[in-house]
């Protein structure tokens, strides 16, 4: 469905009149454009100026000397930023893949009619509502090799329980990605559940009679109806993963060395501590071409395989 | 007039003795704005003051210090404190060290709150006498003890995995090598000293320190490792003098429950960490006048006395009565002192007082990464240190 | 969906649905453990705290960790709590969230319903750009806010929450209401409904379960937001988060830790507030039976 | 195969009582129409019988074993749903196919089938396209691909032809009627279409309110209804109903009204006259049997000729609908289109009631059974 | 009120061309029927009338005003739309009285309409009901009433009958009718249903794959069908076409073909046959024009009698189908259910021809016009 007003340039000269464009027609433009003002604007237009920033040698502040492509060698000169963006495709791909499946779980489940529901579905969003500044602190406690789970789970007669993955720079970024889905699984599971309980009952009830099992049911034709929910839930987790920098911030700031350091921690020092604005912009914009590289395919397929209307 | 301070003088110590100004500037009839952000040494004050100063709206005056405040000053943002100093005779009162570095292209631009001495060591007598060790005067030395203690059931090296503390550390045991070699590396960033043998000692040296700390240690703030001395988890500690302050909060007496040493090996030498708060242009005359007063008060002896007794550090200004301070203070005045002249006083890079950010960002990121890797040796970490170093001095 | 969870009657049913709730049950634990860690801190005084394992109980219960944490604790050099903080994060949110909620609203029905040319490029364009790291935008928008006058201000932070917020609410919408049949707008239309009509009375009335997801997710980033609130307020708008992060960086001696987890947990009432009372408008399956095929 | 009892159904929504106590029972491989009024619980009927809704009350048993508690998938049932309920996320091959895949068919075999049943619905093109894409005529032939493509023991179509045209109609009907004759599988099937229920049914249950107010042959329902409400409901245009007095003559009972002139016409059971004399009921005489004269009735036991008053004419194709007034009903006639009347004439038709039923007027139940 | 015009309107989906230029106009307050085999395009044509689609390309004009590319709103239409669309939230009374209230209609006003539309439709008692909470049909009289409480302009009615039960159907054909006579309004409807297309049209439209067929009255489109098509699909049963020579006989010309004998069936415009002798054309013959023999017609200018074999029987209550194969066509023949045959049975039947047309066998296109 489209509304008159969008084509009636082309149809102008066709029909030979001019079509009569009311503020009704003009509405949904309307509507839209402050945000389209504030996309371009404070969406890409900061984008290409920090594209721009990353051909300088701004340090503290912007400044404008440029000096090609120095800024992307620098980086992928520098080991850091090489573990930084393996440390992002670990984390982020776990992490993403993990919220999904356990907030669709959790979401079936709460759908079964549950006594409680609503207790338990806050329990499973709360983790959200806290702050990281905090939470941070009561996750090294419980991952601390010293005195947390290890230590409980020793008393607890557990004597070989070894957990010390928050000072093995190689195990450091699982405790990331525990300490993440955690927090984000919940609200997978809210936008499943909302997802669900929009669902056609009488398309369920085809299906019983086709033979599917509740298993089944969900997941060839409940869960692929709710591909948009899917998409949604994609295109956050994405963005959670991608700015997950709180997070590396009051868990383990990067340590042991820099082992868990993410991207967007390695931009923020960079342009922010080190006085490195160009070296963050360059890691900024190679983020961001990450991201794009995965996510325009898959809105490309998303928004293109939409029904005709 | 009003007055913003921005800063990130939030622990205890630190927060009573900026009220000490706060309340002489009320004093003085001007309103103290006090807009403090906590964490991370700074960062995220630092990144707010870079959006308030591109907003065209900077505090009247913000916790900046080293070479940082030359940067601000090359950015242009920074207001001129001549008159004061004049007033104050800063010229004279402040040692050549502080002042130059409060000054702008000749001119002042910000005013010293004190001087941390930062190659200290904070040790547990108490432990030693357990474990029958004694106070280490070398690195050698300290591996020695540090076995022992460590044999006898204690931590021998109370430390926090973050990349400053790391830094702390490393810093000392550089410094051991001597002030020149000090000043080629982290000063003149030579690539031959960054390479040298010495700097392959001091890396194995320093790798040597990973087996006396704890497995917890990682990401532990440095009060934490400070509480273990106190507590007698720990023997030792190589921490700046506000760990001081921990140990007076806890109620320890300096030279009875704790003791502090120089780093081993450093006893002459003393590496500085010079707080100040740097003034940033504003509009309107009120406000202007309350920033000159703001400069004024903090290098008054009341101020400096109190801040310092308070943060753990040594004033600024020279000539400052002592006896209200305790005798690790007095140790750090006296050194501070002979290394003026002996060319041991030399700025700390792990707390940005040396190089620029960027190159001691570098540093550190090497020296952190070798400190919690297995599999890195010395020589590969002199290696990439050079090669890091010559990266981040683009 | 009613009819999933029918009647159960076999044993192996029985099992099931117990399994289930264990199951349910077991996650719940897990996903409450670092809560009640800071729950149990918060009630525990320094001295036990260094002394106990995590999850042991308090010596006794002892509320003075959230007295501190509420009106007496530091925050830098100011030690009123973060009540005061309350304030300014409840100016920030709740225009904020309802502004970003109505135009992500607005945005998803013309996203799917009205579409014109380039509205779903548009979209595209407006997901791939929450991916900008936020950092990265810190520098220009300062800039942007001087010249707009709101630098340093709540309506600043609304602001800039509104702009960064309103992919995500657009993208909550307009997956919804891509399920909502086409025929209802166009029926609503031959009736004599214009566009802001049927938002209205139509597409409004059945979004409750979006905007629920919608609202926790706005009320959740811009209460916890940290990065905007420390770079964009002035020194008196910080939000509760930057008082939160002061107090918990504000160390007199000892950590006081129960304080800390005291203050965290206030200053994350209010979203869980909103959970609860959200939550219960998690309706279901309005539009079934509405339309064929 | 199946054959089915529903005993006593009951189905409550809240207050309302939608099924009041429903029993019927047919037989293996019968096929079984529901028709009745609009709301009038067959569709809820149908969910019933599948599983889909639980029932209030009584039981259900399909080959002898009670499946009121059964899950829908264990009463191995087909159904076409009248609103449809394809999935929308699915093509159509895939939607017809779905119900195969859940039992394990092979892929091969369920291509193999998705093509033939999309050939019998005329659907093949339309195999690679999503619901939303179809034409309301289109999903519906989906949705009845959707359980043609099995081979359930019972199939429930719930009106799965009513957005076809007629002429698609008619050959959907027949392909049916052959997959029944060929499989012999027990259907039941809601139809509001007459010639459908007449054509298809083996048995047809007249519902109304929730209640069966008759089950019988399709003949039987159209030739001997229960009550007024099944002679009325079938039949379209519908039966005739004149209030007629009975009275007695020539030693029989005969049934006197109005038309332009008074007329008695005989009636094929007089005995059941015989208490109501002097009453008024209801004649029940379907349009067909008020026809233009034509000769070769004439003099025919039941057929009388009378003069009525044209009130309106419809042409409808085929024939032609003229319509009177009798004692204040309208009557329904239908005559050869090549007999022309005009609004307002009065002419000549044959009454037949060789087939007429009458009804008490109050209790509307049949008087002459 | 209306006229409408249709100017060569064209609509894509893709690469699917859905409308291949229509061109249809009608005069203000004439009802236009629009039949077409399902997926033809009737839905498609009437949105786009709404406005709800955008066309491709062509024009349409309300009442001389080019409103191509005006808003629905502004088009003053009421639909019915084929899914009901419903909306959800609203009782059933809201979402009748939606419209008016966008019209602004005082609320007191609102009420009446919604009480007298309601009763009309026989939906008083589920006012209150949200739309899951109804039967099929109900859903669809809800659908009607939201079109029918407004007085547009002009009614757009897409298959708003089809649900509901034959009775029901009846009385609302009627109220359709009335409302049309009495407010005049310009309507167009699409209708699978035969009766619905004959009694209510003016004139009727047919189309098949996106084309209209022909555009005349109802009459016309029975009797006198443009082409194959509309032959086959108006009229149920449908018409017979059956292969025929083309004979000169007596100086004029006559159709030959063979039943169990040969038989030579008179045409009314023989001259239409000329050209063709020798050749086969197709005869088409409406199935009520093949009866068993009937006195009063006997002799009859265009009426043969000829002998054929029965191969199936099938009652329809007011008729019985007798069908039979002549020269490898099926024919249907319609009798008196009072004419007992048999299949396998030889009767004797008589062909009427005074109706019947002719088809060319390869274009499909009238040869008698
Ligand atoms: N969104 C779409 N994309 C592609 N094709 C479509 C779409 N919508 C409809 N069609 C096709 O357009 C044709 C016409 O559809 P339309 O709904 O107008 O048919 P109709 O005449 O109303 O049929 P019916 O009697 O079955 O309702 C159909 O073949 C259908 O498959
Ligand atoms: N969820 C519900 N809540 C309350 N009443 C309902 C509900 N669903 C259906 N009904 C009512 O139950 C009655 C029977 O509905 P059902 O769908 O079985 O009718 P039907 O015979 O199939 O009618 P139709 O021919 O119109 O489809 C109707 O009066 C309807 O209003
Ligand atoms: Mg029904
Ligand atoms: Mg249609």
């Amino acid at each position: 469905m489209t509304t008159k007003s969008a084509n009636s340039g082309s149809r102008t000269t066709q029909s030979g009149r001019p079509a009569r464009l009311s503020l009704a027609d003009w509405m949904p433009k309307l509507v839209m454009a402050p945000t389209v003002v504030t996309t371009i604007v404070c969406i890409y237009g900061y984008m290409i100026w920090t594209a721009v920033l990353s051909f300088t040698n701004s340090r503290m502040l912007p400044t404008y000397k440029f000096v090609g492509t120095a800024q992307y060698e620098r980086l992928f000169d520098n080991d850091r930023w090489l573990v930084a963006l393996s440390n992002l495709g670990v984390f982020g791909g776990l992490f993403i893949l993990i919220c999904l499946v356990l907030g669709v779980m959790l979401a079936i489940f709460l759908d079964q009619k549950i006594r409680a529901e609503g207790a338990i579905r806050t329990i499973y969003l709360y983790p959200m509502a806290i702050s990281f500044i905090v939470t941070g602190t009561a996750w090294k406690w419980l991952l601390n090799p010293t005195n947390g789970i290890e230590k409980m789970m020793i008393e607890l007669g557990f004597e070989d329980f070894r957990f010390n993955w928050l000072s093995d720079p190689d195990m450091v970024v699982y405790c990331l990605v525990i300490a993440a889905v955690w927090q984000a699984s919940g609200f997978v599971m809210a936008l499943f559940l909302a997802g669900l309980r929009g669902v056609d009952g009488e398309m369920i009830k085809a299906a019983q009679l086709d033979g599917a099992g509740i298993f089944t049911t969900y997941r060839r034709i409940i869960l692929p109806s709710l591909k948009p929910v899917f998409f949604s839930a994609m295109v956050i987790l994405s963005h959670i993963a991608i700015k997950s920098f709180d997070l590396v911030a009051s868990l383990t700031n990067g340590g042991p060395g820099y082992s868990s350091d993410l991207p967007a921690n390695f931009m923020y020092t960079h342009a922010f501590n080190r006085s490195q604005m160009g070296l963050g912009s360059a890691s900024a914009m190679v983020m961001l071409g990450c991201v794009l590289a995965i996510l325009i395919p898959y809105l490309y397929s998303e928004l293109r395989g939409e029904r005709h209307e | 007039g009003e007055v913003e301070v921005l800063h990130w003088w939030t622990s205890g110590g630190e927060a009573a003795a900026i009220n000490v100004l706060k309340q002489e500037m009320t004093d003085a009839g001007h309103t103290w704005k006090d807009f403090a952000v906590a964490g991370g040494g700074g960062e995220s004050a630092m990144t707010v003051l870079k959006s308030r100063a591109i907003a065209g709206n900077p505090p009247a005056s913000a916790q900046i210090k080293g070479p940082t405040i030359q940067e601000w000053g090359d950015l242009g943002f920074l207001t001129n404190l001549d008159d004061v100093a004049k007033q104050g005779d800063w010229d004279s009162v402040l040692p050549s060290v502080v002042s130059s570095a409060m000054k702008y292209d000749g001119h002042y631009v910000a005013a010293p709150v004190n001087v941390h001495r930062v190659n200290w060591m904070w040790a547990n007598p108490e432990v030693f006498k357990k474990a029958g060790a004694s106070i280490p005067t070398t690195w050698d030395q300290f591996i020695t003890e540090a076995k022992k203690i460590k044999a006898a059931g204690y931590t021998p090296l109370a430390h926090g995995g973050q990349a400053w503390q790391d830094a702390t550390l490393f810093e000392a045991i550089a410094l051991a090598k001597g002030s020149k070699f000090y000043n080629s590396a982290f000063l003149s960033l030579s690539d031959d000293t960054l390479r040298s043998q010495d700097m392959i000692d001091v890396f194995t040296t320093f790798k040597a320190m990973r087996e006396f700390v704890d497995p917890g240690f990682s990401g532990r703030d440095w009060n934490i490792a400070t509480s273990m001395v106190i507590n007698g988890e720990a023997a030792m500690q190589i921490m700046g003098d506000w760990a001081k302050g921990e140990f007076t909060a806890a109620g320890k007496k300096a030279g009875i429950d704790y003791v502090c040493y120089p780093a081993p090996g450093t006893s002459g030498q003393f590496t500085f960490n010079i707080d100040s708060l740097a003034m940033f242009q504003v509009d309107g005359d009120d406000a202007q006048a309350a920033q000159q007063d703001l400069a004024r008060l903090i290098l008054e002896p009341k101020f400096q006395e109190t801040f310092n007794l308070n943060k753990g550090s040594i004033p600024a200004r020279l000539n400052m009565p002592r006896d209200k301070f305790d005798t690790c203070a007095h140790a750090s005045m006296d050194a501070f002192l002979a290394s003026s002249t002996t060319g041991d006083l030399l700025p700390s890079y792990a707390h940005g007082m040396a190089v620029n950010s960027m190159v001691q960002g570098a540093i550190n990121d090497v020296v952190t990464n070798f400190f919690n890797s297995e599999s890195i040796t010395a020589e590969e970490a002199v290696d990439k240190l050079a090669r890091a170093v010559k990266a981040a001095d683009m | 969906m009613s009819n999933i969870a029918k009647r159960q009657t076999s044993t192996l049913d029985k099992v099931l649905r117990i399994a289930l709730y264990v199951t349910l049950l077991a996650m719940a634990l897990v996903y409450l453990a670092p809560f009640v860690v800071m729950l149990l801190t918060s009630l525990k005084d320094v001295e036990e705290i260094r002394s106990g394992t995590l999850l042991s109980l308090p010596a006794s219960l002892d509320f003075y960790a959230w007295g501190k944490a509420w009106s007496g604790a530091c925050t830098g050099g100011t030690c009123e709590g973060i009540a005061p903080y309350f304030l300014n994060s409840f100016q920030i949110v709740i225009p904020a969230v309802l502004i970003s909620t109505i135009v992500g609203a607005l945005n998803g029905y013309v996203i799917s319903h009205w579409k014109f040319r380039g509205s779903n490029l548009f979209f595209a364009a407006l997901l791939l750009g929450c991916f900008i790291p936020f950092q990265v935008i810190l520098l220009p928008m300062a800039r942007t806010l001087g010249w707009l006058g709101i630098a340093n201000t709540t309506t600043g932070l609304v602001f800039v929450h509104v702009v960064y917020g309103v992919a995500f609410t657009t993208l909550f919408f307009r997956n919804f209401y891509q399920a909502v049949p086409a025929e209802l707008v166009k029926a609503a239309r031959l009736d004599g409904a214009g566009f802001f009509t049927i938002f209205y009375r139509i597409i409004l009335p059945i979004s409750t379960p979006i905007i629920v997801v919608t609202i926790i997710w706005q009320f959740t980033q811009i209460w916890n937001d940290f990065l905007f609130g420390v770079a964009f307020s002035g020194f008196d708008t910080q939000p509760v988060t930057v008082a939160l992060n002061n107090l918990v960086n504000t160390s007199f001696g000892g950590k006081e830790y129960n304080v800390d987890m005291a203050a965290a947990i206030i200053a994350a009432l209010p979203t869980l507030l909103v959970y609860v009372l959200a939550g219960k408008y998690f309706v279901r399956g309005l539009t079934a039976g509405a339309v064929k095929g | 195969m199946a054959n089915l009892v529903i005993e006593n159904v009951k189905k409550r929504y809240g207050q309302n009582e939608i099924l009041k106590g429903i029993n019927i029972s047919i037989e293996t491989g019968e096929f079984l129409i529901l028709v009745g009024p609009s709301g009038c619980g067959k569709s809820t009927l149908m969910n019933s019988i599948a599983g889909l809704e639980e029932v209030s009350d009584g039981r259900i048993m399909i080959d002898g074993q009670d499946v009121t508690f059964a899950s829908p998938k264990d009463r191995d049932i087909a159904m076409v749903f009248q609103s449809y309920a394809l999935y929308p996320n699915m093509t159509v091959a895939e939607n017809i196919s779905f119900g195969l895949e859940m039992r394990k068919v092979p892929k091969e075999e369920r291509e193999k089938e998705v093509t033939r049943v999309a050939e019998m619905l005329q659907i093949g093109h339309l195999l690679k396209r999503k619901p939303a894409q179809l034409s309301g005529g289109q999903r519906q032939r989906v949705a009845m691909g959707r359980a043609l493509a099995r081979r359930p023991k019972m199939y429930l179509f719930d009106e799965p032809l009513s957005n076809l045209d007629a002429k698609l109609r008619v050959e959907m009907r027949t392909e049916i009627k052959k997959l029944h004759q060929k499989l012999g599988t027990t259907i039941v099937y809601v139809t509001h279409d007459q010639i459908e229920a007449m054509t298809l049914a083996d048995r047809i249950a007249v519902m109304k309110d929730g209640e069966v107010q008759q089950l019988g042959t399709p003949q039987e329902i159209y030739d001997d209804p229960a009550n007024l409400f099944v002679a009325g409901f079938m039949g379209s245009p519908a039966m005739n109903f004149i209030p007629a007095k009975v009275v007695q003559q020539n030693g029989t009972y005969a049934l006197s009204l109005e038309t332009k002139s008074n007329v008695v016409l005989p009636f094929p059971k007089p005995g059941a006259l015989s208490s109501h004399v002097g009453n008024t009921v209801l004649l029940g005489l379907r349009p067909e049997m008020i026809t233009e004269p034509q000769p070769h009735k004439e003099g025919a036991t039941f057929v009388v000729k009378a003069d009525i008053e044209v009130e309106v004419t419809e042409p409808m194709g085929a024939d032609t609908m003229i319509i009177t007034r009798i004692q204040d009903a309208e009557v329904n006639c239908r005559s050869n289109p090549a007999y022309s009347a005009q609004p307002g004439d009065v002419i000549s038709m044959m009454f037949d009631t060789s087939k007429a039923v009458v009804f008490d007027k109050d209790t509307e139940e049949r008087l002459d059974k």
